[in-house]
């Protein structure tokens, strides 16, 4: 058998490498056609490691460098190897895809890209605290140079929250890393895993991660970013980094030690909010892609309800598995939607593969939304059937709640997206022959794991159908597109500033305010240059050679007499 | 007669160290009272060379052996030299700057 | 006693006389000086740890020498920092020769410091290091270098004296001169704490620590580039490492009830006061300078709770990471401000727009620098301030937590000024000075090592 | 001899406030030549005769000699500025005081130091008298260094040496002249001497060295820097700045080489070594103090710099 830890390390040194090859201007022409090479270890690995795996389904692989960092140590093991398949397969596509970037900064984009990828892949395999931070930084912070890509107002508005909320999170995560660490005394994952600590060092560690998951009010980032960026750069953005959150919570919060966790109840419930705070949210939307980020939100929260009841359940490693599958039915989905975006807006060439397109985006959008016998479906019901004995239980009623609305959001995106407009770009058959596989892998996939039966199709047909009749009915009845601008939150606030701006009588009121702001900014202004000088010039009281000796003497004072305190 | 003899010695000795420190009152009166440079240097060599002079003769009566006397004698000598050589330089150097003063240049 | 040891002291010495002797090429002889000197900085890292005394004479008579890790850590410091300074020293031609000279005896001396084990010695190589480096500032053409040179002077001799007086009463007391044996004898009383506050306050003086630090910023400011690299960089940390030899193993056992909040108050005053005036300051070389007041905080907040820690003096280490990162970073900094500032002919931050728009590779050197100063990941800065806010932590201390975060902050925003003039649209206004390529990589490659370092840190403070 | 001991205390503080606080640089440096004999006076007090010779040759004489020369170069200055009181100051210095003072009271009277150590090793240490075999022998890293202290001092001082023209006055007559030709032999004589007798009894290389120093300054003023004419080879000059340290550290060597260690000598052979050492260290301390005095700067240097700068 052969030994594949080294490439832990190569899966993201060698895009950190080609990010590197970069910096040679003659080999910025080439960055786009390059991406999907930077997942060339990774794959090798998927595969060596893959083999391994069937083989014997407890192997792990592991890499110690403990003299790298603060002790650097890799591993893959059965949960990583779900992930890493799932960031493989739609960093892959998205790779492939990324040809639809096509002006003079697509070299940026690869950069921030392989940057971002790096990151991505690393945070997979890190078994420690240190690293983990490290590459998940790298993925955030690089992801924003793909949300900010093409530079339009909303582009750069999206990128401001975006990188805003991002280093928010970073330092919320910075500091739980830290107390948890100083107070275990190891940034070994595999102690933390075992071992609680601090409350709020965990709470930390859990909000900080929120930011990415999206969980509600930490969510605004989310439905500005996926819109903005170009659509490969959604698709991995919803695909791939969003789920970074959850592995996250998995890694670096005591996940074997959690039964106990009083705050616990609030998981579920959480996750029923997100479920339907997204499935709302979204309904209300016409972007395609800010639909798509909605449902994003929404699917989160199956996730996040998955981990709160994994956290309590005895054998948490074994249930975590559904989690991951579940987040790779998304991932694979999602990609596939986001890039189903692209194929219809750029449609224009490929006129006689568009009703192919059509018929893949409906398969895909029946999937997501629970198609008997699909995997969605499927997972659905088995998560709920595990989580039967679960401490903290919700009514069913909430979950078909949740399904129901991710039913209607498909229906939704599929008119919304029949009305797109229309810009062509040429793109290579590659590209096209890898989202059908996309497509094939996220409806065959299941069957490789479970058998569906005929005992559920009732219970599973019925949110799907609530859906259709709540849909039609709405457009027989109703026929009303209520409207909300995506980042909903943001909106509500920018508005209301918008608002009282213009509101009439206020109107003298505000202009005298506005006023008063430029004055108070030029005033402030002034006020920080004197401030400045002020200080600069205070540092003569310290070059004052009697004050210099003064403290000298004070100093040997202070010390000589410590004794006496 | 030993006896006497060392009186006689002691009492010479004091005598001489006794004037010797005379003459050296004299000398710092003379520098802290006289008005000119060249004055007081008049004052502090010719004071410091007999006073020293005497205080060395005093001690040379009290010297066990010819060794000391001779190291007595060369000390007193050298402070000769010196004193001389350094008030010749003082002197000079206050000579030309009273010139100067007088034909109105500044130093 | 490995040959080494001696050479290392040796080396650098001859050389520089024979620069003396011969000076038409002094520059050739520093280098070779520097290179050998260098070479065998990096070797002593093989040698097994022991301790001598000099002559064959035992203790207490003779003058012990030992060779611990934290004595090769800081001599590979030095070897590093000085390998580097040196070759961009050798390729500015507007240094003086008696750079060459001044600065392989400052360096000889700190290697003597670092092997000595004996408090009068150390002294002794405190003298030399000090009237070496005086004097390096003062060969500065730059306006007022010689009053800075001059202040310099009398704090350096200021501390000297301190240290001597403590070195004094550690003998009256114990007859001994030997750091281990006076370790091992040492017992509480007012004397010992007069000895202490005056050697600490002498060396306090000599590495700049906040409220003391007046004269640095002038000193470093305006020296030459090189110059101040290595001031910064090595000089300030030969005096810090006594602090930390003295208040972690001579007087250790004495009871140190308000030593934690000693340093920790006064690391804490020097990284906000420091960095508020590298935020303020009008000249590029002075916002370096300053830096380097503000990260001196760092060190005694290291060393604050390295004392609170009451932990093995092998904990030090974290403390030497600090130095490590703190060297490398300052000293490319320096370096790079060189480059800049000569192709300008000045270091005025409002007009080095252009200048720093066109010197990419020494820009980009500076950020690196910068990034490993504001302890940002992956650098070797980031390592240190993570084993700060690690220990900080495990003192319960949070204030001193967000100190520590806000002095980063700070640090990451006076290295944005810097880069923020890069960004803006300046014309170009003067014409430039030509500067040898060589240096702009030189100093590009020692900030990357400042970034890469932190990647190997691990085995500082790992084991 | 408690009273004089006591008026000399005052005498010495008083001297060292007045050096400190005058408001004409020509009175401070005056009284700061005072204040050096003052101390050499105390440390006779405190039987340390060679220490007192030390401080009275270097401290009071060459220093003073230096800051003269200094001095003569500077514009004339006084220093015009009112000084405020300042409370803080003056708080925390008479708290400092009291404390040095409850201090050193805690201090044993009759701490004897390493003295035994000392007396019982002078028979392998090749000569008699204890500071000797200390400065020679058992810390002869710490001098040799001390050396080098020295050295750099002239190197740092050639460094900063930018312009140096002495302006001294022109004497009329040969008094001078003929008094430093009489005083040289008797000079280079206890210089000797000092050497000599630092084997058995208080003086040595730091003692014969600073008194030859004072010849050489004399002799310098007298006759106007003789070695710029020539009369010794600059090679002579740069090689006795530098000799003293290196052979010093070079029989250093040898001993580590012989396996006596880094700065020892074979016991035999000691007495002989440390004479020669002794010699070339007086002859490196009298070149570079009277250099420093002189501020000799070699020809080839100066052609270098006015190359650079044309």
């Amino acid at each position: 058998m052969m030994d594949f830890s080294g490439m832990l390390a190569m899966i993201w040194l060698w895009p950190l490498l080609f990010a590197l090859g970069l910096a040679w201007p003659r080999l910025r022409p080439y960055g786009i056609k390059l991406l999907p090479w930077a997942l060339l270890p990774a794959g090798l690995l998927w595969f060596g490691f893959g083999w391994q795996l069937l083989a014997d389904s407890s192997v792990t692989l592991k890499l110690e460098w403990p003299n790298i960092l603060v002790g650097t140590r890799l591993n893959l093991d059965r949960l990583g190897f779900v992930w890493l398949s799932l960031s493989l397969i739609v960093w892959g596509v998205a790779a492939l895809h990324s040809r639809w970037v096509q002006d003079v900064y697509a070299w940026r984009y690869a950069l921030f890209f392989l940057l971002s990828l790096a990151g991505s892949l690393g945070l997979v395999v890190a078994a420690d605290a240190v690293s983990f931070y490290l590459t998940f930084s790298l993925m955030s912070l690089a992801a924003w140079g793909l949300v900010i890509h093409e530079r339009h107002a909303s582009a750069q508005r999206a990128a401001r929250w975006y990188i805003l909320l991002a280093i928010l999170g970073e330092l919320w995560l910075f500091v739980g890393i830290v107390a948890r660490a100083a107070e275990l005394g190891t940034t070994d994952l595999s102690i933390w895993a075992q071992t609680s600590s601090a409350g709020w060092g965990l709470a930390l560690i859990w909000l900080g991660l929120a930011v990415k998951i999206g969980v509600p009010i930490l969510h605004i980032w989310l439905p500005l970013a996926h819109p903005a960026a170009p659509v490969p750069a959604s698709a991995v953005l919803s695909g791939v980094m969003i789920k970074a959150g959850i592995i996250g919570w998995w890694l670096l919060l005591p996940s074997q030690a959690m039964a106990n966790n009083e705050w616990l109840w609030l998981m579920p419930w959480l996750g029923v909010a997100t479920m339907l705070f997204g499935g709302v949210l979204g309904l209300m939307q016409t972007d395609p892609k800010a639909l798509l980020a909605y449902s994003s939100i929404s699917q989160m929260g199956w996730l996040i309800w998955g981990i709160g009841w994994v956290w309590q359940s005895a054998q948490p490693e074994w249930m975590m598995l559904w989690v991951a599958a579940f987040a790779f039915h998304h991932a694979l989905i999602k990609a596939g939607l986001f890039l189903a975006v692209g194929w219809v807006k750029f449609s224009a060439t490929q006129a006689r593969w568009m009703p192919w397109v059509w018929g893949m985006v409906i398969l895909l959008a029946l999937l997501l939304a629970g198609l008997p016998f699909s995997s969605g479906a499927l997972l659905k019901a088995e998560m709920k059937q595990v989580s039967a004995d679960a401490l903290y239980q919700l009514p069913d009623s909430l979950l078909l709640a949740g399904s129901v609305i991710t039913g209607l959001l498909m229906i939704q995106f599929v008119r919304r997206l029949a009305r797109l407009e229309v810009q062509p770009k040429t793109l290579e058959k590659p590209a096209l022959i890898s989202w059908f596989s996309l497509v094939g892998l996220a409806l065959i996939w299941p069957y490789a794991f479970m058998t569906p039966s005929w005992d559920n199709v009732l219970s599973d047909t019925q949110p799907l159908l609530i859906a259709v009749v709540f849909a039609t009915a709405w457009r027989i009845r109703v026929n009303r597109q209520v409207h909300l601008a995506p980042g909903d939150g943001v909106v509500w606030l920018e508005a209301a500033g918008v608002k009282i701006s213009q509101l009439k009588k206020h109107q003298a009121w505000w202009l005298k305010q506005q006023q008063y702001l430029v004055y108070w900014r030029l005033k402030s202004q002034q006020k920080l240059r004197r401030f400045s000088k002020r200080i600069y010039q205070a540092e003569r009281f310290f070059l004052n050679w009697s004050n210099y000796v003064t403290w000298l003497g004070a100093l040997l004072l202070l010390v000589g007499l410590s004794q006496v305190f | 007669m030993a006896e006497a003899m060392g009186l006689i010695l002691n009492g010479l000795s004091l005598l001489l160290i006794g004037l010797g420190l005379a003459f050296f009152m004299a000398g710092t009166l003379g520098v802290l009272r006289f008005s000119t440079p060249l004055n007081r240097l008049h004052a502090v060599t010719k004071a410091d060379n007999l006073g020293l002079g005497l205080v060395v003769a005093g001690l040379i009566l009290q010297a066990g052996s010819w060794a000391l006397v001779f190291k007595y004698l060369i000390i007193w000598a050298l402070v000769l030299l010196s004193a001389a050589a350094v008030s010749h330089l003082i002197g000079q150097r206050a000579y030309q700057q009273t010139r100067q003063t007088e034909s109105g240049e500044t130093p | 006693m490995s040959w080494m040891l001696p050479a290392l002291v040796l080396w650098p010495l001859l050389a520089a006389t024979l620069g003396v002797l011969h000076q038409k090429h002094a520059r050739h002889w520093g280098l070779v000086g520097a290179l050998g000197t260098a070479v065998l900085g990096v070797a002593v890292m093989g040698l097994e740890t022991s301790s001598w005394t000099l002559g064959g004479w035992a203790l207490p008579l003779g003058i012990g020498w030992r060779l611990d890790q934290l004595a090769q850590w800081m001599l590979l410091i030095g070897a590093i920092v000085g390998l580097f300074v040196s070759v961009y020293a050798w390729l500015d031609h507007t240094l003086p020769r008696a750079f060459w000279w001044l600065w392989l005896g400052a360096w000889g001396a700190m290697n003597a410091l670092f092997l000595s084990a004996d408090v009068f010695n150390i002294y002794v190589t405190l003298e030399l290091l000090g009237i070496s480096a005086v004097a390096l500032v003062a060969i500065s053409n730059k306006a007022g270098a010689t009053q800075a040179a001059m202040r310099y002077l009398l704090v350096s001799l200021l501390g000297s004296m301190l240290f001597l007086l403590g070195v004094a009463l550690l003998y009256g007391e114990y007859a001994s001169l030997d750091m281990v044996y006076l370790a091992q004898q040492m017992q509480s009383g007012p004397v010992m704490f007069l000895a202490l506050a005056a050697m600490t306050v002498g060396l306090m003086a000599k590495t700049a620590l906040f409220p003391l630090h007046a004269w640095l910023p002038l000193a470093h400011g305006r020296a030459h580039a090189a110059v101040s690299a290595i001031l910064s960089a090595l000089v300030i940390k030969a005096s810090f490492y006594l602090l930390i030899r003295l208040w972690l193993e001579v007087f250790a056992p004495l009871d140190l009830s308000l030593a934690f909040w000693f340093w920790a108050l006064l690391g804490s005053l020097a990284v906000l006061w420091g960095a508020t005036q590298a935020l303020v300051t009008p000249s590029l070389k002075q916002l370096v300078a300053w830096s380097t007041v503000a990260q001196v905080g760092y060190l005694a907040i290291g060393l604050a709770l390295m004392i609170d820690a009451q932990a093995q003096f092998s904990w030090a280490w974290g403390l030497v990471g600090l130095i490590l990162a703190h060297a490398l970073a300052k000293s490319a900094m320096f370096l790079a401000v060189g480059n800049i500032q000569q192709r300008a002919g000045h270091d005025n931050l409002q007009q080095l727009g252009y200048v720093l728009r066109t010197e990419r590779k020494t820009l980009f050197a500076f950020g690196l620098a910068g990034v490993s100063l504001a302890g940002l990941p992956i650098s070797a800065g980031f390592l240190a301030k993570w084993w700060l806010l690690e220990l900080s932590f495990d003192h319960q201390a949070w204030w001193l937590f967000g100190v520590l975060i806000l002095g980063s902050l700070m640090t990451a925003g006076y290295v944005l000024r810097v880069l923020n003039l890069a960004l803006t649209n300046q014309a170009q206004t003067q014409s430039l000075q030509a500067i040898p390529a060589g240096r702009e990589w030189l100093v590009l490659i020692l900030a990357s090592l400042a970034i890469v370092s932190g990647l190997s840190a691990q085995s500082l403070w790992g084991g | 001899m408690l009273v004089f001991d006591g008026l000399l205390a005052l005498l010495i503080l008083g001297l060292a406030w007045r050096a400190t606080s005058s408001r004409d640089l020509f009175e401070s440096i005056v009284v700061f030549i005072a204040l050096g004999l003052m101390i050499a006076l105390a440390w006779v007090r405190l039987s340390a005769p060679d220490a007192a010779l030390a401080e009275a040759a270097i401290g009071s004489g060459l220093a003073g000699a230096l800051l003269l020369a200094t001095w003569s170069r500077i514009e004339p200055q006084t220093d015009d500025r009112v000084r405020a009181f300042s409370w803080s100051w003056a708080l925390v210095f008479s708290g400092l005081a009291v404390g040095l003072l409850l201090a050193f009271a805690q201090i044993p009277a009759d701490g004897q130091g390493m003295m035994d150590e000392v007396q019982a090793h002078i028979p392998q240490a090749g000569v008699a008298h204890p500071v000797t075999a200390v400065l020679l022998n058992f810390r002869a890293w710490d001098t040799a260094l001390e050396l080098a202290v020295l050295a750099w001092a002239w190197f740092a001082q050639q460094a900063l040496n930018r312009d140096h023209t002495p302006r001294y006055q022109a004497l009329d007559g040969e008094v001078l002249q003929t008094f430093a030709k009489w005083l040289t032999p008797l000079v280079l004589l206890v210089g000797a001497y000092l050497l000599w007798r630092g084997a058995t009894e208080p003086g040595g290389a730091f003692q014969a060295g600073a008194v030859l120093a004072a010849g050489l300054v004399i002799y310098s003023l007298a006759y106007q820097h003789p070695w710029r004419a020539g009369r010794l080879n600059d090679w002579v000059w740069r090689l006795s700045w530098v000799g003293g340290f290196w052979l010093f550290v070079m029989i250093g060597l040898v001993g580590l080489a012989m396996g006596v260690g880094f700065m020892g000598y074979p016991p035999a052979q000691a007495g002989g070594l440390i004479l020669l050492i002794e010699i070339c260290a007086t002859l490196s301390i009298a070149f570079l103090l009277a250099a420093m005095f002189s501020g000799h700067r070699d020809t080839e240097t100066l052609a270098s710099k006015s190359n650079k700068e044309s």
